[in-house]
């Protein structure tokens, strides 16, 4: 399993999880974080302090098989080709478990 | 002959009744969801705004001036013309233009309620040109009825002492009407809105409290005893209702939350409004008392059953409150308190004021009914009544205003 | 007779002293952690329902309406029988019912007052049937005793102009015991109980000084010169109270606070509250520039050794500053300002009035600590008084009512 | 001879402008960073403080006693030595404590009113040193000047209904002065600020709005027909102001929002000050829609141009907008109002009082700039102005009062 | 050592971290997130928008040994057998650091 | 690649951001949380609930070489010696992506 951690626009939310869902990519965290890459937080409307910019941060844990996939449809939906687009990492996962039916591993996602 | 004290009072009671709007701004803003808040608070002051401007233009010459057929006024007093610094001619005590002064705060605070009904979808242009039409179409008719030289209502000897007909029905049949042909919210039955700052809630709520005694006790139009009176019908009506409500959900969920508590409290003063000049205090106790169970069963059973999204209850609270206070008014009046009443109550034997209520109230509900609709009709000539889907998910701070509440605090919605 | 402007007046102080109540419902409920705001407001607010309708059904009777041994009226005005919109008997100018009005706002913030002491861990229920029996026994006999007619700390000679001994002593004390009987909040001495919005704390106490020009002013009872009076040195007490508060702060800790101010304002409201219509401005400067190192010092140092867990310093704020106020109305005052006063203060030579400022701070303490024991007994009869542990971890906004108050913020606690 | 009507009304009207104070602390604290609100808040919330017991001490003397060269009063009434209960000299049916006590709250307001343009760097102690200075070498002798008897600006025959000159365009003005020298915020013109908290915005916009009767209509003195006006003009020119300002903000942005809407309403409400009593309905209609664009071209062009960081705009509304209040008062009044103006306005054919209106302006201007400058090198005698870098990263909150606004809600900055 | 990652309901928050001091493991870092597993976010109550609800995150650093056990305790205290009772991921971490002492490895725990 | 997650007290987030640029660290993603440590909550100023206690997290992904360079300036940029320092933990990360460029791997970050 892979943990595919996408950080995007805030505005850009609803067309994120409108395209993991087109996947049938149900499970997701959300949460909301500040950040900054090489943009600097410079000219962008809507940054909260020098150089730090309010984002929205999507943690997947999802099958191998379905990571490109993934990856491919947050890279569309986030994109606007203005800097401050956003960024993914990925890394693996080694064990999940659904709480409510112990379930492990793939069936736990 | 003017009178300092009562200027001194009705100037204050002025400055209450404008405070209202925006008690009822955050009432109805913490209601809402965090990503509609600003829209749902924008929609109540821009009103006040919008509406005095037309009260000072035409609205309070077509509600008080002259009388055509009983159903509206004249063009006369248009712009103020006329309306001077004399006593009268609707108080004998206070300038003219304090009067209309008073009058203008209840033409803002009423088309503020009905978007109590509308929030989270309607789209902001078309709530404006909803609420121009409105004002014209039903708010000015409707007070020329109720309070204007010849209107109608009075006419038939039913008494409204402080708006039960002309603010809260009309204001609660007009939102509701509206929300129906709006339609629901986007998630609507599979989604839970919850109030997204109840802080805020109970803020306005107490804003509407304090305010209202303006509004009722400022509608003796004088400091005198018919006020005083007004003003411990009012407050003890809410009071009432406060611990009904309460009491309710305790029984029914086993959790008192201040959330009833507040509501309670709003709906007892709108019961109380009609007839805070004219019921004994007793009555009064009454009225608040079963308002509450009246409004509960409404909103928790018979709102489900209909299924139409009357978001805040704006229905549901105004208008189901203000068709019980004059119910109420029609039961418990007495002429030895206020002698506008003709007759007594039902309550005291004579059916003849009871029945003027009862017309009343439907006239109004008629009034109301009908000129939304037609207001309606008109707006969806220049625009659609609704936002976009995806408008209404983002939100309509942002989709509709371009702002944000709290931008600095994270957390989603 | 009765005179329009001192109807208006009192109308509007009415008014004002139960914004008094939301305001405190702020100042409290931004003191408190967030998982507790609601229940916090819910306990002031509730109280206007409660204690509204205890007040016309018997408790202005009690208070006011005959005399029992100088310890408690009668019940002939119960339900407000016989009390009318003529003039007097308590207040020549006004009508009876609005000063039963303006008392009726006083025993709402009384125990709303209380509250803030036990808040954080105090059972809902417990608290209800706790502010029911304490308004029976220790509010009605103490508002009888210091205003009714024949009552006994009146006929000692001692003077209260607008409840220092009745609103503030008797609910700080009484907030003391019950924050003891209760016991600590968990955590106390481990954790630091953070106000979780200081904003609204700042809302509340503006609420409150706005709210006293009402209750100090209006205890005047007429828009009288003794009403201007008693508005300016409310104000000026206020003011310097604020400064020396925020001086100490810088002295002892180097940074000015903006709680520090505004608790610094409320305490020099509350000192004032019994001298504002006896004593000279200069002593209402001297009163307020006094209570805050008063207080500070008490709160800071005598609290920590005793080690009670008196949440918002209920005790320490309005106990203290109003045994303080007491003192300094027995020091100052003088019968040229008010001669409701028999005699001047000690400052001027004269030790009659200040022994009877001391004995009725000794009977008010007396009867509020021993009426509390009494009730907490009685509730303690139908309820545990605190929530489980359990429920005070989680917060008492979801444990005892089920809400939340910003649900859409993140954050936890 | 003192009148119940009267006292009861600027009774009222006095704790009305008290509220304001307040108002406009969290109409600042709203729109600043959230690690700066409880530092704003407190800049015009400590001044409640200590401009009241300034004012009692010398202020009011210093402004209102005697004449010193028609810039100044003198002594003689300072610790309110002489300021009595009776009626008189300033009004003459309410007590003369009153009339001080009124007066008072424009002298807490208007350096609050400076805050706006320091906010988010500036040093506590600076400001307070700062705001203690500019109320004696600047707003005492305004006060004189425009208020007092023999003061120089009255002599010249212009007029200042409420404080046109004394607090907007002297507040505005320093505020730029001081902003200029103090620089610029940390990442101006690389970072946006916005507003932490709207509704805080709106919840401070519509206090200042209802606080402003007291202020506007209280300056009639007494609860008579001229307050009635004043009462209207005031709210009719910040509804039409209000209406303006969304307006050109859908033109220009094609969006309208809440922070606009109340934007323009305090802005109708400064530009009415000057002429309330003095000029017709209709005017206060056209100086509260001019005043939208006028401010709004100042602020979004003129001030881009020049790059001074007047953070929250106390320039371009209070200054600018008092200009032209000041400016439309020349234009639009008529003696037949109100007397005390001796001349009509340019519009009906007379230059005289627009000369005097022009010169007044341009005096209250250098007054308040030279004033200002001659402060700021006194503060800086005592202390730097500006908080350290870093401190200014942090937020003024910890820095400065070690305090946190909500400490529970996560959120970076 | 292992991360633990525990999506919970907002409820079991204070018993999740109960179930873990009992264990002594006293590290951890926890959050405020939104989430949506296959439940989707149709029927709880307290559902904040279609199809996303609030729920609590645990990051726990453990030793590797140590690691089942936590997750049974996880499991437990979370389990309410109610749909969105939510899920456990377990990752790798390579190295932790204490900043006070500059111990690294487990001994940073 | 390394991701590396510092959760220090919040009072030092801006001298951590400082440290951070100065290596020529843009990347960054910050966020508030809530945490105990050994500490267990119970001296410090600043608590709010009995044991738990308001951090500030960094998440950064940077190249394997930079990881200790990176370590070593928020150790000491965070450094109090006070209980409640913080901790931070490394784990390996297997791909990054530049939403607007496309780019992947240490380019992307
Ligand atoms: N190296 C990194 N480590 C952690 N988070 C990062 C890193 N680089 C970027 N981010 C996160 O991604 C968000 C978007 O980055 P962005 O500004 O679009 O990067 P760039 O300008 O390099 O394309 C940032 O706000 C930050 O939260
Ligand atoms: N695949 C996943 N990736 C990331 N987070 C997930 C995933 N699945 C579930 N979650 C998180 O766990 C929480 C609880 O999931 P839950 O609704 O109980 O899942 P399920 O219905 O599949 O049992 C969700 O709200 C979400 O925050
Ligand atoms: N084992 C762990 N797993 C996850 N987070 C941890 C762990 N240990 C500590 N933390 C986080 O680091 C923060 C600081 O830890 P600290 O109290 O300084 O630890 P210690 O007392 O062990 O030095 C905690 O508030 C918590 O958020």
């Amino acid at each position: 399993m892979k943990k595919i951690e996408a950080i995007v626009k805030r505005e850009k939310m609803e067309d994120v999880k409108a395209a993991l869902n087109k996947l049938n990519v149900n499970g997701m965290t959300i949460y909301q974080v500040m950040g900054c890459g090489n943009q600097k937080g410079w000219t962008e409307e809507g940054m909260e302090d020098l150089n730090i910019l309010p984002k929205v941060k999507f943690d997947i844990v999802i099958d191998d098989k379905m990571a490109e996939k993934v990856i491919d449809a947050i890279s569309e939906a986030a994109y606007t080709g203005d800097i401050g687009d956003g960024k993914i990492f990925i890394c693996s996962v080694e064990q999940a478990i659904r709480i409510r039916t112990k379930e492990r591993g793939n069936d736990a996602l | 002959m003017l009178n300092t004290g009562d200027i001194s009072f009705m100037l204050v009671a002025t400055a209450l009744v404008l405070l209202m709007t925006p008690g009822l701004a955050f009432f109805y803003g913490g209601l809402v969801r965090r990503k509609n808040v600003l829209n749902t608070i924008m929609s109540s002051v821009f009103v006040m705004g919008l509406a005095s401007v037309m009260w000072v233009l035409v609205g309070y010459s077509l509600s008080f001036s002259g009388n055509t057929g009983g159903f509206i006024g004249n063009l006369d007093w248009a712009a103020f013309r006329n309306v001077g610094l004399e006593a009268g001619p609707y108080a004998n005590s206070i300038p003219h233009v304090l009067f209309a002064a008073f009058q203008m705060m209840f033409a803002i605070i009423t088309p503020a309620l009905i978007t109590g009904a509308l929030v989270e979808r309607m789209r902001f242009k078309a709530l404006i040109i909803f609420i121009f039409l409105w004002s014209v179409i039903v708010y000015y008719p409707l007070a020329h009825m109720v309070w204007g030289n010849g209107g109608l209502l009075a006419k038939l000897g039913s008494v409204d002492f402080a708006g039960g007909n002309v603010v809260h029905i009309s204001s609660g049949v007009s939102g509701l009407i509206a929300a129906v042909v709006l339609g629901k919210r986007r998630g609507y039955n599979m989604t839970k809105y919850h109030p997204h700052n109840i802080p805020f809630v109970i803020l306005g709520g107490m804003l509407l409290w304090f305010g209202w005694f303006g509004f009722n006790a400022g509608s003796a139009l004088k400091a005198d005893e018919l006020a005083v009176h007004a003003f411990m019908t009012t407050h003890i009506s809410a009071a009432c209702a406060m611990l009904t409500w309460v009491f309710i959900e305790k029984l029914k969920t086993g959790k008192t939350t201040v959330l009833g508590a507040v509501t309670g409290a709003v709906i007892g003063l709108v019961a109380i409004t009609p007839g805070a000049g004219f019921v004994p205090i007793w009555a009064a106790m009454i009225t608040g008392a079963l308002v509450s169970p009246i409004c509960y069963t409404f909103i928790t059973v018979v709102k489900d059953k209909f299924g139409y999204d009357d978001a805040l209850d704006a229905f549901g609270c105004h208008g189901i409150g203000g068709v019980w206070g004059g119910i109420a008014t029609g039961l418990f009046a007495k002429t030895s308190i206020n002698s506008v009443a003709q007759w007594d109550g039902l309550f005291f034997g004579d059916t003849r004021l009871f029945a003027a209520q009862i017309v009343s109230i439907l006239i109004t509900i008629l009034v109301a009914s009908a000129g939304t609709l037609i207001c309606l009709k008109i707006v969806k000539l220049f625009t659609p009544l609704r936002v976009t889907d995806r408008d209404e998910q983002e939100g309509l701070d942002i989709s509709e205003h371009g702002e944000s509440a709290y931008p600095s605090f994270v957390g989603l919605d």
